[in-house]
């Protein structure tokens, strides 16, 4: 399987990162998935979210479930993730997630896997800013 | 022996600094080294039940043995995404 | 819920449907599927895949869809879907769908779902074109 | 009264055209309707099963009954995606 990870501060550029999609004549399936910063949290109104991230144990981490993953679709081609870290405004991709597979039903429950089992290990935290 | 404890998030915050050095005997456990860092941290204490640990890169158990010179993450629930 | 549907026999460029979205301060999840023609069906070689659709019914069926969409989940504000007919050759996409919603799970769903009651009611047939 | 049949997908190559008018009387339903067709185009017949049947953009059960100037769509599972 290709592994793409990327922890960054630049602007997560959608269209960008899907010109560069590489797929074999397997691929059947692309399941794209953009975690978007809403403008209210519990209610408030909030100008962005600041993310803080333990980069070097967050790749580590994403990288043993990237091998998890691996094992449980053996079929999935690639997979790219990037994490915005720093400052990320209301309206803007905190997450971007690509999986490509033969077939529909394992893009859609790796991608689903994979963001669960994100947000319980990967040591990426949140500071909500007032707007 | 010594090892270094990171804090992350509002841990620092509440820790007051982003790093803490402890000298421990050898065979020192993290469940040992978390009654020392609530003993010297009062307003991490109450939160033990949802701190994660981590030592390097990987989370360790309670049990777990520490060596020198480990660092140890203590942080709170994570949340990427 | 907007709805924004195309069954059309032009190339699915999804860098720029993605360059057009249109989501709200609400938003938190974009979910996108593309499904993309294999090179080879039942083990065998293929060039790519004709489309037939039945428009007019297809058009309808769709609609329904979003409409029990909207009901089982009223929290997504979007979805836009293109489906491509006539000949597809090997690797573009035939399909493309964006669901836009406040949270994540629901946009999981509802794509899944879409995509399956589409594969059950929708009329569009495939013509596998040898290689 | 006419009712106006078209076939879709490899239905037409089985009927061997695209559309077919039936001429029924009052009150006949799309159960009947197949009858008719299975006798016209015996290489339907066998596909009876996995036939899916529309009046107009909707889907229709065997039970329905059909009205003058109809448009009943015959066609196999669909495959579209």
């Amino acid at each position: 399987m290709r592994r793409q990870l990327s922890i960054g501060s630049e602007l997560i550029d959608e269209a960008v990162l899907i010109a560069r999609r590489d797929a074999s004549h397997g691929i059947g399936a692309a399941l794209c998935f953009s975690g978007l910063v809403r403008g209210s949290e519990d209610s408030v109104q909030i100008g962005g979210i600041e993310y803080e991230a333990f980069s070097e144990m967050a790749t580590h981490q994403f990288h043993r479930l990237f091998d998890e993953l691996e094992r449980r679709w053996p079929m999935i081609e690639s997979v790219r993730l990037v994490h915005r870290v720093g400052w990320v405004p209301v309206g803007e991709s905190s997450l971007w997630l690509e999986v490509l597979s033969p077939h529909r039903a394992e893009s859609f429950a790796a991608g689903q896997w994979l963001i669960d089992e994100m947000k319980r290990v990967v040591p990426i935290w949140k500071r909500i800013q007032k707007g | 022996m010594i090892v270094n404890v990171q804090f992350w998030s509002f841990f620092k915050e509440l820790a007051g600094c982003d790093r803490s050095s402890f000298n421990v005997s050898p065979g020192t456990t993290v469940g040992q080294l978390q009654d020392l860092i609530a003993a010297r941290f009062p307003k991490l204490s109450g939160l033990r039940g949802s701190t994660l640990v981590a030592v390097g890169v990987d989370y360790q158990p309670a049990h777990h043995v520490l060596s020198e010179n480990d660092l140890i993450s203590i942080f709170p629930p994570v949340q990427g995404g």
